[in-house]
């Protein structure tokens, strides 16, 4: 059952991951990305990490996705105009990819004598998955929790700087100045003469 | 640090004190380039003259180093600095030939405050060299001297400057770097980077093969061939001496006659510092080699020069001939071959010096090198033709000038450790006739058939007064050799008496033995020490 | 036939793979590759938790955890710059992203 | 002290004339170095009895250099040799010196003149006087030099300088085997002072060494290399070409130089190295056979030549040859017998053609002189004397060292003086006729020249005669009176230790009690020549011409010196300047600076550009390089590392 | 099951004061990011940038005045040693220089916005993080802190076609390399069943050589080469430092080379530990090799001195890890002193470049600086001697960098690395022949038009001392050499 479980969600994961690559539309890429995504929440479900599967659900499929999706719409680009031609050395990046996926297939030898050791239960020692993890997360893993705010804060104010647009001529509100009114500054009395403008 | 050591400290650092002076010093007004002249004269005379302090109080016959500076410095390297009967002379030639490269430089108007800088730098640079005892300090002192002869050539140079600067520079800076590698493996096998104690250390010379190359004396053949392909570089040695005419012709009158008269000679000294006594086996086993380039030089630069055209490339082809029979003499290993490549070296400072000195007197006042732009000189300048004539002949190695002594011991050497190079070497003798006298034919000799020359003026007593000294020196070591060969001469059958000891077989035997056996014996060994 | 690490292990390195041709057989869009760059690090967090959930140790959970935190903030400020560049540029084709060579 | 004044003095006569110049005036220039000169050639005969009693007294002046075993002082050394020398040197020095004041009268530079002759006799000095190798070769070069410097004294003429460049050249090659004999002497001795080296000669017979596999003995070698030396200082067969050519120099320094003194050198260095070559047959041999050679080729030369100085320079070529083989056979008493007489009427005959040159308004051409003894007397007489004393007519001071020499040969009894004694025989007929024969063109028969020339003839002024009525004296008498103590019974008492003799050599002695025609032999060869050149002439002056289109290849070769320059130039200077253009043009340009420039300026930048591709500012292009990259570590990794 | 242990944070593993400068940086970082946030005009952006500058000199005093045995701080995810307090003292105090030399360029640009101070000190912390990491967790948190901070920065004038190309060239392969290197470190953390360094060290020496472990030190040093552009990971450096705004392409070649040269020494010195050295010592001696050849080759043909600058950092990278491969004590100090040398000679290059103007347009042709002798003599001598250095001719201080990594690396056993060398020394040469080609535009050729105003003090300043340093050097090394030495004994074997 499991072995099934496994070679669906497997089998799922990279040919979406295939066809994220080789789409020809980019929202399709995209939708792909997202059944790639899916299938790995299985994935980690089925090896027993289910917080980190709604993880994925919630921060990938949820915001990330979205967000490509969002701006692959965004730029309205004319999928048309763009040139697809495959690329003359792909049976050199074959071969090599092959190669490669040996050389790590050797490498997984390293752990052949500990095969079979895979935690059926959602459990480490005794209590959840995500209880588990917020015990270290907090705890000893509490300086890399505290790094990865700052990226978040980075990547806000990086994403700001390089998109955000003060528009010359739009009118917005500025608290500070509304507040600084006062009767003085925000009135101006005229003596009006007849028959004269200001 | 003793007194004495802080006169040969001073001797070091005033000529760059005096550099770094002068690139504050303004040039623009000619007020301003005069002081700046008679500032640098005067830095370079004083130093000659503390030099020949130094020198009064240096003791020949005790051997090993004097004046020693020994301060630990960055890195476990040493501050130290020192002199032997070998070095001592290197450093007169060099403090002794400044102030004549300063006075042949009086003419020259453009940015002369940084160009008179750049020489002095380079003296200090290249006093360094001889007086460093510390393998880095000395690779330091060689290698920087090449930033100031680099912007010599490449500003103040003729019209192919850039390729000539960059040649000089490329060539010598790939012959150099291979010794740096050479000597960090040195410090680190020895744990010492001090050139006195790695005077006295064994590097394994045990045979090893890599990729099948049986490599003769294993880590000292490497070695050696890493120092030898710096110090062949600078000599230089055929064949990889085409840098050497490039340099010249390009060089300004002062930048070659520093070239010439001294920096050739780092070269030289460096084989008789680190490849003769430091890899006694690897040098044994290679002398054939040197001995073969060596030849190769004398005879091929020699026919090369024959055929120049340009009077500066024709006396650097004939220095390169007349390095070969230093490398000649030093691998000789005997005490002949050395006393005469130390003699050959100093001698060739005064010689090529001047004769560069007398190729700029022409050249300032027509501004070409054309040998066939000139003829009939002697009778417009006849001052000029009699020096240009004594160091013609001191070329050519007529007894009497200093020429002589030089090539006469070398061959010696050479003939005792092998007879058919020194045969060879020998044809040198009349090749260099050949293209000596065939440039003093054509430059000095003959009518005046350019019209150019018709006003020609004959030396100024500026002129006279720089070349003075060279011909003073050129006529007496030729005379009394004995003055200066006893300077280093304790210090060579000292060097000799290790290399031979390392080496574990006397010198080669000219002699077999037919009929008379025991009574040629004795003195075919010829066992100088 | 039982499923061990080497499975999970097979898989991530396809994905991997494939994503890294993703990168560099792509000439199309820019955001193709930006989430290729997603299906590596996927990838990544696959054997992450493989090896943890296999090991018996939560280290590899909370890398992943990170992981996935900073793709996230990978992708904002990859879409960011992209749309920067598409305005200067009028187009997110890869073989224009190549004013500068040599 | 004496002695060394003899020395020094000529070298401070040559900085006074040479720097001194501008101070003492023109004049003075030439007459303090000219006073000089004869107060040293007084010395110097004075001195003889004195040198002869030194038997070899070293007198040091100090040490010159020093390196391991190898000790050079300065210093000279005094023996009968050096004494003769001393007064040849000294005593034609000066006569040319005085007879100079004359003959460069109308030269613009005669300081320079007189102190470059100094300088040459100082040199030459320096060569007779040394005690070691390396001072005779100080000598040896400064001679050269001086030679170099007055064959191209007038530096306008081009052939003057082409000339002297010869002369210093060939003389290199001939210093090279020089050299080379320096060299092994002390390689094989351990030292250069002459005494030091002829006493270890003894032990050294039979020792041999091996050169590039071959077996040489060790004194045969060292004779040989030290004659090269030899040859090339004395112009003989293979090093003679220079010799000719140097007669474009002023004829006092072909009296001086290139007759009488520099050339002789070689001669003197033969006989100076007695103790050696009496231990070397095989070098020996060689040196006859050089010896007869030379005299032969120069005299054949000779017969045809048309220039008035290059027929006596092949003359004085020729009577080398006959002293050297002198020497070669172990006489070396009769070689520097006709040395000595030599120096003075070969001397006189130079001087008398300069006499005529500067009579004829520079005119060297013997075809455009003729019938001049009526306008020039006094030189005419000298001339027939000094030709007489050369051809050997009794009792001028040529008949007795030359019989000598020829005796000598044939008291040898080998094969090589046999050969010496035939050419030499052969060679004295043939001296006789070219000599006549110049007598005969110059001042008999029509006056062939140009009118304008002869109208202006006068004799040459007593400041040039009158020295050539010196050496006029010596010519006359200098066989005569010397013959006994040259070769005759007081020469061994005459040259004591300066002269060694093995054992076993008495040519000398034998040559006394040769046959009676082998002494009546060269009388009648000289007869002969001198009737056959009297009949040519003389009597029927067509006969010459005659003879001439008969054999237009023999007079062709003999016309042009056998050849020899031609020679010379296609196989030596030519290939030479070949190969310095190969070298330069194709080894340095091509394959050497082509090597670094092409690695520099052709590969590097090729590699650049090529790279440059690579960069090609796609991302896709990156992106496989980090991949590929990646594969290459990992393979790394995975199969060694 | 030890590892899995929840453990309070006490004072004694927390160590809080341990990382006092990454926490004055941090916490500095977002006040000055409030500070700016609520006024954003020049004037303010100018006062964040200034207070930015302090705050780095300030973290950098901070970092530097720690000191004695290495220190833990976080449980072990956190060191404080030598080593790190070296690196940060140059990344802050070159971060300081280069946002000073970035002022008047920002002004002119008119990007002087407090985003960009708050972002190179969110880098600089990304870097110190980086350099102090002891686990690979805070490992990729650091690097990822800061590589997204100089994505940001590269494309910071986006308005520029260049500037946001290089951005996204780098984003996109520096993602790429992230990647890479995370897909190593899950297989080290397969190996080693832990992420900490000293755990990882442990396992290599007890275990020996495990194939998954060796895959994944592979896949992490390819990682790790990016961003220390060593080839062939290389490519992205010269089209980013050609495109990114000059300041930025100055902050590249300086802090960030320091941060990840130091972080691979501490990959592979501390977490992969002495057992392993046989394992990487040839892919970081083909890594070097490479480097320097592509640098200095490529070099040849560039005409725009920010990609010369870029091709000669790759080669200077190269020259660096001739000396990391040593994998000894010798060749941690020769990594160090080698990136401290570089960073300086960069920073007085750049200063340089910053003020190459002529009628208010950027110059970076290479033939913009002819005859520069002539026109402002200071300014070249102090070219040329930056020139000389970077080429490593003695006396100058960039000889002995190349001194001490050579002398590292011939001192392995048996000469293994002396082939290296000899690629050194080829590659040496041939660099040496751009640098002299700048030298001879700058002193040799006639001059081409001035550029624009007098140079700005900061410019002289930074650009006259580091040429002073780099002559001044052989006196002691500066003090350089003797804290690197002091930094290395950790790795004293």
């Amino acid at each position: 059952m499991q072995a099934i479980a496994f070679y669906l969600f497997a089998t799922v994961a990279c040919v979406a991951g295939t066809l994220v690559v080789f789409a020809r539309n980019p929202v399709h890429s995209v939708l792909w990305l997202i059944l790639a995504f899916f299938s790995t929440a299985g994935l980690f479900v089925l090896m027993g990490a289910e917080f980190l599967a709604m993880l994925l659900m919630i921060i990938y499929v949820g915001a990330v996705a979205v967000l490509f999706l969002f701006v692959v719409m965004m730029l309205d680009i004319d999928f048309a105009e763009l040139r697809g031609r495959v690329a003359q050395y792909l049976p050199l990046g074959l071969a090599i990819g092959v190669v490669l996926i040996v050389e790590l297939s050797v490498g997984f030898a390293a752990w052949n004598g500990m095969e079979k050791k895979i935690i059926d239960s959602g459990t480490v020692y005794g209590t959840t998955n995500a209880h588990a993890l917020g015990g270290v997360v907090y705890t000893k893993y509490v300086y890399a929790f505290q790094a990865s705010g700052l990226i978040l804060l980075v990547a806000m104010v990086g994403a700001i700087v390089l998109t955000l647009r003060h528009r010359e001529g739009v009118k917005t509100q500025d608290v500070w100045a509304q507040m600084q009114r006062d009767p003085k500054t925000a009135v101006e009395l005229k003596d009006v003469r007849p028959g004269q403008s200001l | 640090m003793t007194s004495d050591g802080f006169l040969l400290n001073l001797i070091l650092w005033l000529p760059l004190f005096g550099g770094l002076i002068l690139l504050w010093m303004g040039d623009g007004r000619e007020a301003e380039r005069l002081a700046a002249r008679r500032w640098s004269l005067g830095i370079t005379v004083v130093t000659f003259l503390l030099s020949v302090v130094l020198f009064l109080g240096f003791e020949p016959t005790e051997v090993g180093f004097q004046f020693v500076t020994d301060v630990n410095w960055l890195a476990g390297l040493k501050y130290k600095l020192g002199v032997d009967g070998i070095s001592i002379l290197f450093v007169l030639l060099t403090t002794g030939i400044m102030p004549l490269v300063i006075l042949a430089s009086w003419d020259v108007e453009k940015r002369v405050a940084q160009y008179l800088a750049a020489f002095l730098i380079l003296e200090t640079l290249m006093i360094g060299v001889f007086v460093s005892l510390d393998l880095f300090l000395f690779y330091l002192f060689f290698e920087a001297g090449l930033i100031p002869m680099f912007i010599i050539i490449g500003v103040w140079g003729g019209g192919r400057r850039v390729y000539a600067s960059f040649k000089f520079f490329l060539y010598t800076l790939l012959g150099s770097i291979l010794m740096l590698i050479a000597m960090l493996w040195m410090a680190n096998f020895a744990q010492s980077t001090d050139i006195e104690f790695l005077l006295t250390h064994e590097f394994p010379s045990e045979p090893f093969e890599v990729m099948g190359i049986e490599i003769g004396a294993g880590a000292q053949t490497l070695l050696w061939f890493a120092f030898f392909a710096s110090f062949a570089v600078k000599m230089p040695m055929w064949p990889v001496h085409t840098w050497l005419p490039d340099a010249h012709v390009e060089a300004p009158t002062a930048g070659s006659v520093v070239l010439a008269a001294i920096l050739l000679k780092l070269g030289g000294y460096g084989f008789l510092r680190f490849n003769l006594p430091m890899f006694p086996v690897a040098s044994d086993q290679l002398a054939t080699f040197v001995f073969v380039l060596s030849v190769i030089a004398i005879v091929y630069t020699s026919l090369v020069a024959l055929m120049q055209e340009d009077m500066k490339k024709l006396i650097a082809y004939s220095s390169v001939a007349h390095m070969g029979f230093v490398t000649m003499g030093i691998f000789a290993a005997n005490q002949q071959g050395v006393d005469g490549a130390i003699f050959q070296m100093i001698s060739h400072g005064f010689i090529s010096g001047a004769l560069f000195l007398s190729v700029g007197v022409i050249y300032d006042r027509m501004h070409t090198r054309e040998i066939a732009a000139y003829g009939g000189l002697v009778t417009r300048m006849p001052i000029y033709a009699t020096i240009f004539l004594l160091f013609t002949m001191a070329n050519v190695g007529l007894p009497g000038t200093s020429g002589f002594v030089g090539e006469f011991l070398t061959m010696m050497g050479a003939f005792k450790a092998n007879t058919f190079i020194a045969l060879v070497a020998a044809t040198g003798v009349i090749l260099s006739a050949g293209y000596a006298l065939w440039l003093y034919r054509r430059v000095v000799f003959g009518v005046v058939t350019n019209p150019a020359l018709e006003g020609i003026q004959d030396m100024t007593t500026r002129e006279i007064v720089t070349v003075a000294p060279l011909v003073a020196a050129t006529l007496y070591f030729g005379i009394d050799a004995s003055a200066m060969i006893d300077v280093f001469s304790p210090a060579v059958s000292d060097l000799l008496q290790n290399y031979h000891a390392a080496v574990g077989a006397p010198e080669a035997l000219l002699i077999q033995p037919g009929g008379g056996e025991a009574a040629i014996a004795a003195p075919a060994s010829g066992s100088d020490h | 036939m039982e499923i061990g690490l080497t499975h999970y292990l097979t898989v991530a390195s396809i994905l991997f793979v494939v994503g890294i041709f993703g990168i560099f057989l792509n000439r199309k869009n820019v955001i193709i590759i930006l989430m290729s760059i997603e299906l590596m690090l996927l990838a990544v967090n696959i054997n992450f938790v493989a090896f943890s959930t296999h090991l018996n140790d939560l280290g590899g959970q909370v890398f992943t955890m990170f992981v996935l935190t900073v793709a996230a903030a990978e992708a904002a400020i990859g879409l960011a710059i992209l749309v920067c560049f598409h305005r200067n540029r009028g187009t997110i084709a890869v073989e224009d992203v190549a004013m500068m060579k040599g | 002290m004496y002695y060394s004044l003899i020395v020094l003095l000529p070298l401070l006569g040559a900085l006074i004339a040479g720097f001194g110049a501008r101070w003492t005036g023109e004049r003075m220039a030439q007459i303090i170095p000219s006073a000089i000169l004869v107060l040293v050639a007084a010395m110097s005969w004075a001195g003889l009895s004195g040198a002869i009693e030194a038997d070899g007294e070293f007198i040091p002046w100090f040490r010159w250099m020093e390196s391991g075993l190898l000790a050079v002082d300065w210093g000279i050394r005094v023996d009968t040799l050096t004494g003769v020398m001393l007064i040849v040197v000294t005593t034609v020095s000066a006569i040319v010196h005085v007879y100079s004041m004359g003959y460069m009268s109308h030269d613009p530079s005669k300081p320079r003149f007189f102190a470059y002759l100094s300088l040459f006799t100082f040199a030459m000095l320096m060569l007779v006087t040394a005690n070691n190798f390396v001072q005779m070769f100080f000598g040896w070069e400064g001679v050269g030099l001086a030679s170099y410097l007055l064959i191209g004294f007038w530096h306008h003429k081009e052939s003057a300088n082409a000339a002297s460049m010869k002369a210093f050249i060939v003389n290199r090659v001939g210093d090279f085997g020089f050299a080379l004999g320096i060299f092994g002497v002390f390689a094989l001795f351990g030292s250069l002072d002459f005494d030091v080296v002829f006493e270890q000669i003894p032990g050294m017979v039979g020792a041999t060494f091996s050169f590039l596999g071959y077996e040489m003995g060790v004194l045969n070698t060292l004779g040989f290399l030290l004659f090269i030396g030899a040859m090339g200082k004395s112009a003989q067969f293979f090093l003679h070409t220079w010799l000719p050519d140097a007669m474009e120099g002023p004829t006092p320094v072909s009296a001086l130089i290139h007759a009488a003194t520099m050339v002789t050198a070689g001669v003197f260095l033969v006989c100076r190295m007695s103790p050696l070559y009496e231990y070397a047959p095989a070098a020996s041999t060689f040196i006859t056979y050089i010896g007869a050679t030379t005299a032969l080729f120069a005299a054949t030369v000779g017969l045809v030549q048309n220039d008035i100085k290059r027929i006596v320079a092949y003359s004085t070529c020729s009577q080398l040859g006959y002293m050297f083989f002198a020497a070669g056979v172990g006489a070396y008493e009769a070689a520097m017998f006709h040395l000595f007489t030599h120096a003075f009427f070969k001397a006189l005959l130079f001087l008398g053609c300069g006499s005529v040159i500067h009579a004829m308004q520079d005119e060297q051409d013997i075809r455009r002189m003729g019938g001049l003894w009526k306008l020039i007397v006094p030189t005419y007489i000298l001339m027939i004397v000094g030709t007489m004393a050369l051809t050997g007519v009794p009792p001028f001071a040529g008949f007795f060292s030359k019989d000598m020499v020829i005796e000598v040969a044939h008291a040898a009894h080998s094969t090589s003086g046999t050969y010496a004694f035939a050419l030499g025989i052969l060679v004295a007929a043939m001296t006789a006729f070219y000599s006549w024969r110049l007598i005969f063109k110059v001042f008999h028969g029509p006056r062939n020249g140009d009118p304008e020339a002869y109208a202006h003839i006068h004799e040459s002024p007593p400041i040039m005669l009158i020295p050539m009525a010196v050496l006029f004296l010596g010519s006359i008498i200098a066989g005569a009176v010397f013959y006994s103590m040259f070769v005759g019974d007081a020469a061994h008492d005459f040259w004591g230790h300066s002269i060694h003799h093995a054992p076993d050599n008495h040519v000398l002695h034998d040559a006394h009690y040769s046959p009676l025609w082998v002494k009546s032999m060269p009388f009648f060869a000289m007869l002969s020549g001198t009737v056959l050149a009297f009949y040519m002439y003389i009597l029927h002056p067509g006969v010459a011409e005659r003879a001439r289109k008969a054999n237009p290849g023999v007079y062709q070769f003999l016309l042009n010196k056998w050849y020899f320059d031609e020679l010379y130039q296609t196989i030596f200077v030519r290939p030479a300047m070949w190969l310095g253009q190969f070298f330069w043009k194709k080894g340095d340009g091509k394959t050497i600076d082509g090597a670094i420039d092409g690695l520099s300026m052709g590969l590097i930048p090729a590699v650049t550009n090529l790279y440059s591709r690579v960069q090609s500012g796609y991302m896709f292009h990156y992106a496989l390089a980090m991949f590929v990259g990646v594969a290459a570590l990992v393979t790394f990794a995975v199969t060694g590392g | 099951m030890e590892n899995n242990t929840v453990i309070a944070l006490t004072g004694d593993n927390l160590n809080l004061l341990a990382a006092a400068p990454e926490a004055i940086l941090a916490i500095g970082a977002l006040a000055l990011l409030m500070i700016g946030v609520f006024r954003q005009d020049i004037a303010r952006a100018q006062l964040v940038h200034w207070l930015t500058v302090g705050l780095l000199c300030f973290a950098g005093i901070v970092a530097y005045t720690g000191g004695g045995e290495p220190q833990y701080a976080f449980g072990g995810a956190f060191v404080s040693d030598g080593v790190s307090r070296f690196a940060k003292l140059f990344i802050f105090f070159g971060t300081a220089i280069t946002l000073i030399l970035s002022r008047a360029y920002l002004l002119r640009a008119n990007l002087m916005i407090f985003e960009f101070p708050v972002l190179v000190a969110l880098a600089a912390l990304g870097m110190s993080m980086m350099v102090s990491s002891a686990d690979l967790i805070s490992l990729y948190m650091g690097l990822e802190l800061q590589s997204l901070s100089l994505y940001v920065l590269a494309s910071f004038r986006r308005d520029s076609v260049r500037s946001t190309e290089a951005g996204l060239k780098y984003f996109v392969l520096g993602a790429l390399s992230s990647g890479l290197l995370l897909f190593g470190m899950s297989f080290v953390y397969g190996a080693a069943v832990s992420t900490e360094f000293t755990r990882i060290a442990e396992v290599v020496a007890e275990d020996g050589r495990n194939i998954g472990m060796v895959i994944g030190l592979a896949f992490i040093l390819a990682g790790l080469a990016f961003k220390i552009s060593a080839a062939p990971f290389h490519m992205w450096t010269p089209d980013v430092y050609e495109g990114a705004p000059t300041p930025v392409t100055a902050f590249f070649a300086t802090a960030p080379k320091m941060a990840a040269a130091v972080l691979m020494v501490r990959v592979l010195y501390d977490a992969f530990g002495p057992s392993a050295v046989p394992d990487w010592q040839m892919i970081v001696a083909f890594l070097a090799a490479a480097s320097m050849l592509v640098g200095s080759i490529a070099a040849i043909g560039q005409t725009d001195i920010k990609r010369l600058m870029a091709y000669s950092s790759i080669a200077h990278m190269g020259f660096a890890l001739v000396g990391m491969a040593a994998g000894t004590e010798a060749g941690a100090r020769s990594v160090m002193v080698y990136l401290a040398v570089y960073m300086v000679m960069n920073l007085g290059v750049f200063a340089y470049i910053l003020t190459m103007r002529r009628n208010g347009v950027a110059m970076t042709k290479i033939s913009d600086l002819a005859g520069l002798w002539q026109r402002d003599g200071f300014s070249a001598l102090c070219l040329a001697i930056l020139m000389f250095s970077l080429a490593g001719i003695p006396p100058l201080a960039g000889f002995w960098a190349k001194w001490y990594t050579f002398g590292a690396a011939i001192a392995v056993d048996d000469g293994k690395l002396v082939w290296l060398l000899v690629v050194a020394t080829i590659a040496a040469v041939i660099s040496a022949f751009y640098y002299l080609r700048l030298v001879k535009i700058m002193v040799f050729d006639d001059a081409a038009d001035g550029f624009d105003g007098p140079m700005g003090g900061e410019f002289r300043a930074v650009l006259g001392l580091s040429a002073a340093v780099m002559v001044l050097f052989v006196i002691g090394g500066l003090g350089i050499t003797e804290m690197a030495a002091d930094a290395a004994t950790i790795y004293a074997r």
